[in-house]
C-alpha cells in the first residue's frame, strides 16, 4: 500500500527528523511503501500545495500535521472527498474531527507548554523566558503561550534566529540585565537548550532552571547530570509510526482504532534521562 | 546679441576639495558655432555639463532666451530644446542602437493604454540618421556594446542632431571618427548652424575647430584666456593658447604648424 | 550625403538560421530548462505529474511565485533589489486580514487600500534608496526586517495575541469579487469536461480538477503585461537604460527616479496581490507568510537570465524560471526519492536547467 | 619634456582638512555606525551591556559572523558573491565532527582536512562560475542547497540516523591543538586580572570573563591580514581590478581567473574554520548549522561599505559592519523594549547606522 | 626582413553571425612605426586585439620572433613583451590612478610573506610618467573615474609605454588629447622606436600617421587594402584609402585637404 505523510516540519529539524525514523519505520515493519514530505519552511500555503499533490497520487493513506486548520482544511477535505483515508498527527487535535480525519496521534502543543510550566513553577521558578527560535511558526507560538499560562509567572518571549552562538549570547544577555529571571523553557533541545544551559553555565548562575521541548543527545546529558531541569518528549517517534502502521492495516485488513492516541507529553527528569540518551543519538527518541 | 539663447556667467564648480571651474562665462547664440577649447582637464567637459543640467554650479547664473533657469536635470534642459553629445557619450551597451538613440524619447503610436514604442518607426530613423552621418549599421538591434568606437560616437552624434531643437553641445564628437565621418559631422554642424541652431564645439583639434568655429572660448585650469572671433585669430596663435601657452614637444615641423 | 549604393544585404553578416535568431533571445534560454526539467520528471515522476489536475498542482505554487519573481525581474532589470518583498506578503495579508475581519470591509475596499498600503511602503524604499544613494539591497533589507516585525505585533494586536488571524473566508462570504482573487475559474466547465470524461476523475467520480486556479491567470495576465511594457513601451525603455547605466540614462534624459520608484511599488503591489490570493484561499494568515519569498523570487528572475548587475533580462524568462523553479520543489514529491535528498535534488536541478541552457544558447549562436 | 615648474602645491585642490582626509575612506564610515549604536544602547540598555563580559558576550557572535563577513567581502570586492557558505559551515562541521568523532582522528589532521574539504568544493564553486560564465548566485545557490542536503545526509549516515553528531568534545579531550580554535585565550592573564579587581568577578570571587574567546581573535586577526592583503600587496589590487571590470583587468594581464577561484575558496574556508570553532565550542554539529548566514556576510559586507556591483569596499568596513549586527541583534535583549519588536527594531538600527554613517561621510567630504 | 617581431598571417575573426575579421595579414618589425588605418568599423580594434592576446582568431596564424604562437590571454601576450593601449583603454574607473597603472604588474618590496606593493615607489613612477607625458595630476591616488577624457587616455598610454618590452600597440592614443600631449605622444612613439621598439599606431588622423609611421596598412571592412612605404604614398592618397574609396563630404576646402 501507499501512504503519504505530509507534515509541517523539515527533514532536517532535529524533532521532524525523528518522525520521519518513525515513519519510515513503519514503513519497513508494515512492507507499506511510504513518502514523508515537508515544505522547506514553516510556509501554510506551500503545505496546502504538497497535500493536494498528495491527494493527486490518489494513496491508500495520507498522513497530516494540521497547524493551520484553515489554510490546511481545503486541501484535507479535498482529501477525504476523493475518499482517502486520514490521519492527523503531531498538531491539529481540536480541529482534526471537523475535517473528517479519521483520529489524531499526537499531543496539543498549548497543554505540553503548560505542563511544562505547571512543573517549573512547582520546582520554584518565579520569573520565566520562553526562547522561541522560529516566531511566527504558530506551534512553537502556542508552546510559549501555553508555557506562560502553566507557569503563571511573568514570562517573557526571546526571540532569536536559529544559531547557536546567538541564543547563547541572548540568553547570557536576558540572564545578565535581568536577575530575577531564573527559568528557562527553550523550544528545541539542541538549537536552545544546550546554548541555554552553556549561557547559564558561563555565568555561574548554576540555580537557573531549564527545561526544553524536545530531545537531543547533548540536552539530555545535561539533565541527567543535573545542570538542566527536564526535557519534553512527545514522543514523536509514535507521531511518524503509529499512523502509517494504523493507515497501513486499514488498507490491508480495514482495521482503524476508534479514538486518538495522545503521543504525549513526557517529561524526561534526571532519573530517566540517562537511558534515553542513546536512543536520542539515533533518532528514535 | 539679441539673440542669444544660453548666457552662462561667473560659473564655478568644485568636487570636494577640487576646483574644477573657477569662474567661467560663456554663450552662445543661434546659428552660430562656438567653440570650446583648452588642455586636458581644463574643465571644458565639467562646463558643459552645467549647461546641459548633469551638474549643479557651486556659483554662477545661467540664462536662457533671457531668462534666469537652473536646469534641475538634463530632462529638464533636454525639453529645453539643449541636445549634447557627452565625452563619454552616455550609452547603454547592453541596449540596441535604436534603443540607444530614443532613450528617454520613444517615439509613440496608438493611443491611450494602447500607446506604445512604435519600434519601425524608430528603426528606420535611426538607420537613415546613421546613414546620413557614414556608418551603415548591419542591424538597427545590435548591441551598442558590440559596436565599433567610431560607430558608438557616431550614435551619439546622429541622435543629438536628431533632438537638438535649439543648442547643440558636442564634446569633441570626432575623436574616435574615421576621416569619412568626421567630414560629414563638421559638415552636419555647418548645416544645423543653418538651420538656426547655436552650435557648442569641443575639439582639441584646431584645424575642426577653424573650419566650423565662429567665435573661440579657450578655458585653462577651470578659467577663461578669452573669447576670440573667427577673423581675429589664427590657427597657431589659437594652438598657443589651447596649449595653455606651454611648449610644445618637437615633430612639429613634419606635421606643418598645427597639430 | 554618403552612397546609398550599399543595400541592406552585407557581406560581412554569415546568414542566420531562424533556430539561431530564436535562441539569441535570452527569455527563451529558460525555456530550455523548462523542457529538460519536464523531461527528466517524465522518466522518472509519478505519472499522476503531468495530468491536467498535477499541472495544476505544480503551476499553483509557481504562478504564486511567478507574480513576484516577474516584479522582481523588472525591478531587477532597472538596476535594484527589494528583498522586503517576502515580509510584504506578511504584512500585506496583515492589512488585509484586518481590514475584512476585524473592520468587516468588502473586498472592492480591502482590496485597493491594501494595495495602496503596500505601494506606499514601496515608494517608500524607493525614496530611501534615491535621497540617501545607498544600495537598495541594504534599503530593503530593513525593511524585510521591519516589515516582519510589524506584521507580527499587529497580528498579536488584532487577533488578541496569536501569531495568526483567522476567519477571512467566513468574513467574505458572498462577497461578489471573491471569484477574481480565490479558488478557481471556469469551474463550471470543467465540471462539465469531468463529466463527458474528458478530465480524470477521482475514483468516486468527483472532477480531479475543478478549474483554473485564479492565481495562474493573474501569473499568466501579469508575464504578458510585463513582457509587452518591457518591450513596447517607452517606459520599459526607460527601465532597461536605468537598470543598464543610470547616470547615461539621466543624462540621456530618462526619468531615472521616477522609474526607480514605480518599480519598487510595482513590486510592493505584486507581493501584496500575492497576499491577497493566498489569505483569501487559506482564509487565514500568520507571521510567518511569505518567508524567504524574496530570495525566491530573485532566484526565479536569475534563473530566467536577468543580471544581478541590471539592465538585462525579460520577464518571459521570470516566467520560465518560475515554472521551473515550482516544477522542481513540488516535482520530488511525484518521485520515489528520499525526502532527506530533497534540497541536494533542487540545488542539482537548479544548476542543471541554468547551464543546460546556457550551453544550448551558447552553441546555437556561436559565442565564446 | 615639459616644464617642471610646477611644484606640488597646485591651486586647484583647495586644503583639506585631516578628518576630511579621514573620512573620506570607506571603511572608517561604517565607524560612525558602530558609535551610533553604541551611544543608543549606552542609553537604552541595561548597563551590563558594556562591561567587560557583556562586551565578550555580543563580541562572540559577531566575531563568528564577522569571520565570514570579511571573506564575503573580499569575494564581493572581486565582484562575485557566495550563497553557500551557510550551507558550507553545516557542510565543513559535518566532515570535521565525523572525522574526529567517528575516525577519531586528532585535530592536527582533521582541521586540514575540513579546510581542504571546503576549499576545494569553493574551488569547484569558482570553476563553475568562471567556465559557464553564469552569474555566481545562481551556481553558488545551487551549492547552498546542495551542501545543506549532503550534511543531513551525511549526518543521518554517520549517527546513525539522527541530525546531530555528538561527542566532538569527548573525542578531542587533551588535543594539543584545541587551545587555538575553542575557548578562551589569555585565561591567566583575566583570572590574574579578576583577583587584582581589574575584571568584573562572580560572587564567588571567579572572574566573570574567562578570557578571550578564540574567535574574537581570529575574527581580529582575518581582519588585519585582509586589510593588510587589500591594500599592501598585488593580489589586493588584483582583487579590486578583477570587480572593478573583469574584462579591462583580464585585458591588464590580472590572473582573473585564478584571483576569483582563490577567493571562492577563502570564502569556503573561513566558512569551516566558523565551523571548526563552534563545533568544537558545542561539542555537535548539527544539519542546521550556519543557516542563513550567507545572508548575514552579505549584510554584514554592505553595512561595511562594500558595493554589490564589486570593485569597492574594505575588510575593515566589514569587520565594523559584523560588530554593528552583532550589537543590534543580542543589544535589544539588554534593554526593556518588548521583545516583539525585536525585528522591527533589528531592521530600524541598521538603516539608521548606515544611513547615519552615510550621511556623515558625505557632510564632511563634501559630496553630493 | 630579419628583425620581424610579430606576424600575423591570414587572421579571421567572426562574433557569431559577424565577420569582423576576414583575413588579414600584418607584421612589425623592431624599430619601426607601423600604422594600422582604416573606416569607422574596418576591424582596427578586433584585429590589435588578437595580436594582444584578447580575441583568439577563427583562423589564422601568429608567429611571434619567428615561433608559431598563440596567446591564451593577455597576460601571456604582456610576459611576451606586448603591451596595449586599448580603445576603451581598459581602465577601472573606481581605482587609484596608480592602482590602475600598475595593474597586473605591481612592483613589490620586502621578501617571502612581507612581500608587499611597494606603493611609495608606483606612487613616484606614476607621477613622473604622467607628467612626461604632460599631465600634471593633483594626486596619485585620484581615482580614474574622475580624471578627465585626456587625462584617463594619458594615463593608459604612459602605462603601456612604461611596461612596452617589445611591441607597443596604441589604439587611437591621441583621440581625446589635448595638443601639448599629442605631441608628447607622437615624440613618445618616436623617442621608443628608436629604442628599437616595434610600435603598431592605430589613428583617424592622417597627419599624425605620416608624421611618425614608416609604413602603412589600411583595413577596410574587414580585409587588408594593402601595406605602403612612407615614401611611397601620400597623403591624399592614404586619406582617400581611409574612406574606403567614398566621395568625402565637402567643407574640406577650409581644411586644407586632409581632416
Ligand atoms: N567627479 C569629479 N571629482 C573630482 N575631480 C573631478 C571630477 N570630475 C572632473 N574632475 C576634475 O576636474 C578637471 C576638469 O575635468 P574635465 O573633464 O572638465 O576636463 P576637460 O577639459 O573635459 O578635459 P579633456 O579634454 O581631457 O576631456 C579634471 O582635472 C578632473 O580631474
Ligand atoms: N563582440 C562583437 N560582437 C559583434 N560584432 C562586433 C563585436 N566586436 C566588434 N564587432 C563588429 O566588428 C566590426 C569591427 O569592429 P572594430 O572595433 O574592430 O572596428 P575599428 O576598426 O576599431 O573601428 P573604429 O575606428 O570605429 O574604432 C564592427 O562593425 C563591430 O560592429
Ligand atoms: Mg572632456
Ligand atoms: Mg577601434
Amino acid at each position: 500500500s501507499d501512504i503519504i505523510v505530509v507534515a509541517h516540519g523539515q527533514a532536517n529539524d532535529p524533532f521532524w527528523s525523528v518522525v520521519k525514523n518513525g515513519v519510515q519505520k513503519a514503513g519497513e515493519d508494515t512492507g507499506a511503501n511510504v513518502e514523508f514530505r515537508s515544505p522547506e519552511t514553516f510556509d501554510m500555503v506551500a503545505m496546502g500545495q504538497l497535500i493536494d499533490a498528495a491527494v493527486n497520487q490518489e494513496p491508500d493513506g495520507l498522513v497530516v500535521s494540521i497547524p493551520d486548520a484553515d489554510a490546511l482544511g481545503p486541501a484535507i477535505e479535498r482529501a477525504v472527498a476523493a475518499g482517502i483515508p486520514v490521519i492527523s498527527m503531531n498538531s491539529g487535535s481540536d480541529v482534526a474531527k471537523g475535517l473528517g480525519v479519521l483520529l489524531h496521534v499526537g499531543q496539543s502543543e498549548y497543554d505540553a507548554g503548560k505542563a511544562a510550566g505547571e512543573k517549573l513553577a512547582s520546582m520554584g521558578g518565579t520569573k520565566g523566558i520562553c526562547v522561541n527560535q522560529e516566531v511566527g511558526n504558530v506551534a512553537l507560538d502556542l508552546r510559549c503561550e501555553g508555557f506562560a499560562d502553566g507557569f503563571a509567572q511573568e514570562v517573557n518571549v526571546i526571540p532569536t534566529q536559529a544559531d547557536p552562538a546567538e541564543v547563547e549570547s541572548k540568553v547570557r544577555a536576558a540572564l545578565d540585565s535581568d536577575p530575577d529571571v531564573d527559568t528557562i523553557l527553550g523550544l528545541g533541545a539542541s538549537l536552545v537548550g544546550e546554548p541555554a544551559v552553556a549561557a547559564a553555565q558561563a555565568l555561574g548562575r548554576d540555580d537557573v532552571l531549564i527545561a526544553s521541548f524536545d530531545l537531543s543527545a547533548g540536552f539530555l546529558k545535561h539533565v541527567s547530570e543535573g545542570r538542566a531541569a527536564f526535557a519534553i518528549d512527545q514522543q514523536q517517534f509514535l507521531q511518524g509510526y503509529l499512523p502509517v502502521a494504523f493507515l497501513a492495516l486499514n488498507a490491508e485488513y480495514g482495521l482503524m482504532p476508534g479514538g486518538d492516541v495522545p503521543s504525549g507529553p513526557n517529561l524526561v527528569t534526571q532519573d530517566a534521562a540517562g537511558q534515553v540518551i542513546e536512543l536520542s543519538a539515533q533518532g528514535i527518541r | 546679441m539679441t539673440n542669444t539663447i544660453i548666457h552662462m556667467e561667473g560659473i564655478k564648480k568644485h568636487f570636494g576639495n577640487v576646483i574644477a571651474l573657477n569662474g567661467v562665462t560663456f554663450d552662445v547664440s543661434s546659428g552660430e558655432c562656438h567653440c570650446l577649447l583648452g588642455d586636458n582637464g581644463a574643465g571644458k567637459s565639467t562646463f558643459i555639463k552645467t549647461m546641459s543640467g548633469v551638474h549643479k554650479p557651486t556659483e554662477g547664473t545661467i540664462t536662457f532666451e533671457g531668462k534666469p533657469l537652473s536646469f534641475s536635470s538634463p530632462r529638464d534642459a533636454m525639453e529645453a530644446g539643449i541636445a549634447t553629445v557627452f565625452q563619454d557619450l552616455a550609452m547603454i551597451p547592453l541596449m540596441s542602437v535604436t534603443r540607444n538613440f530614443f532613450m528617454g524619447r520613444e517615439p509613440t503610436k496608438g493611443r491611450g493604454l494602447l500607446k506604445r514604442f512604435d519600434v519601425d518607426a524608430a528603426n528606420e530613423v535611426c538607420m537613415e540618421e546613421m546613414r546620413k552621418m557614414g556608418i551603415n549599421l548591419r542591424a538597427p538591434d545590435q548591441a551598442v556594446g558590440t559596436l565599433s568606437g567610431g560607430e558608438r560616437q557616431t550614435v551619439a552624434i546622429a541622435r543629438a542632431v536628431y533632438f537638438g531643437a535649439k543648442v547643440l553641445i558636442l564634446d569633441e564628437p570626432t575623436s574616435a571618427l574615421g576621416v569619412r565621418q568626421t567630414s560629414n559631422v563638421l559638415s552636419t554642424i555647418d548645416r544645423v548652424r543653418g538651420q538656426g541652431i547655436g552650435v557648442v564645439f569641443i575639439s582639441h583639434n584646431v584645424r575642426h575647430a577653424m573650419a566650423v568655429g565662429d567665435r573661440f572660448t579657450v578655458l585653462n585650469r577651470g578659467q577663461t584666456l578669452g573669447t576670440a572671433k573667427k577673423d581675429e585669430i589664427t590657427s597657431a596663435e589659437l594652438q598657443d593658447l589651447m596649449a595653455g601657452g606651454q611648449e610644445l614637444a618637437k615633430l612639429e615641423g613634419s606635421l606643418g604648424g598645427t597639430i | 550625403m554618403t552612397s546609398n549604393a550599399e543595400s541592406t544585404s552585407d557581406e560581412r553578416v554569415k546568414s542566420e538560421s531562424l533556430v539561431t535568431k530564436f535562441m539569441k533571445r535570452p527569455e527563451l534560454g529558460a525555456m530550455g530548462g523548462v523542457i529538460l526539467v519536464t523531461i527528466f520528471f517524465y522518466m522518472t515522476a509519478d505519472s499522476t505529474m503531468f495530468t491536467l489536475s498535477g499541472t495544476m498542482n505544480f503551476m499553483t505554487p509557481a504562478a504564486q511565485l511567478g507574480i513576484l519573481g516577474i516584479a522582481a525581474a523588472m525591478l531587477m532589470i532597472g538596476g535594484e533589489f527589494d528583498l522586503s518583498i517576502g515580509s510584504m506578503i506578511a504584512f500585506a495579508g496583515m492589512i488585509f486580514g484586518v481590514l475584512t475581519v476585524n473592520f468587516g470591509l468588502p473586498l472592492i475596499l480591502a482590496i485597493p487600500l491594501t494595495l495602496g498600503a503596500a505601494a506606499s511602503v514601496g515608494a517608500v524604499n524607493g525614496t530611501i534608496v534615491i535621497r540617501t544613494g545607498l544600495p537598495s539591497f541594504i534599503v530593503t533589507l530593513a525593511g524585510l526586517f521591519i516589515l516582519r516585525g510589524v506584521s507580527l505585533v499587529g497580528l498579536k494586536l488584532f487577533s488578541g495575541g496569536s501569531t495568526q488571524l483567522r476567519g477571512v473566508r467566513d468574513a467574505l462570504e458572498g462577497d461578489p469579487l471573491i471569484e477574481i482573487f480565490s479558488g478557481d475559474a471556469f469551474e463550471s466547465l470543467f465540471s462539465y469536461l469531468a463529466s463527458i470524461g474528458m478530465v480524470e476523475t477521482f475514483k468516486n467520480g468527483a472532477s480531479k480538477v475543478p478549474g483554473i486556479p485564479v492565481e495562474i491567470l493573474w501569473f499568466i495576465l501579469l508575464a504578458a503585461v510585463a513582457t509587452y511594457v518591457l518591450l513596447r513601451t517607452p517606459v520599459g525603455n526607460w527601465i532597461f537604460a536605468t537598470g543598464g547605466d543610470s547616470n547615461a540614462a539621466s543624462n540621456s534624459g530618462v526619468p531615472v527616479k521616477k522609474v526607480k520608484i514605480s518599480l519598487f511599488m510595482l513590486t510592493a503591489m505584486a507581493a501584496a496581490l500575492v497576499a491577497i490570493i493566498t489569505v483569501i484561499d487559506a482564509g487565514s494568515t500568520d507571521a510567518r507568510r511569505g518567508f524567504m519569498k524574496e530570495f525566491e523570487a530573485i532566484i526565479t528572475a536569475v534563473i530566467g537570465g536577468c543580471l544581478l548587475t541590471g539592465g538585462y533580462g525579460s520577464a518571459i524568462g521570470a516566467f520560465f524560471g518560475a515554472i521551473i523553479f515550482g516544477m522542481v520543489t513540488i516535482g520530488l514529491t511525484y518521485t520515489n526519492f528520499d525526502q532527506d535528498w530533497f534540497q541536494v535534488f533542487l540545488g542539482g536541478m537548479l544548476l542543471l536547467a541554468v547551464v543546460f541552457n546556457n550551453v544550448i544558447r551558447k552553441r546555437v549562436t556561436g559565442e565564446h
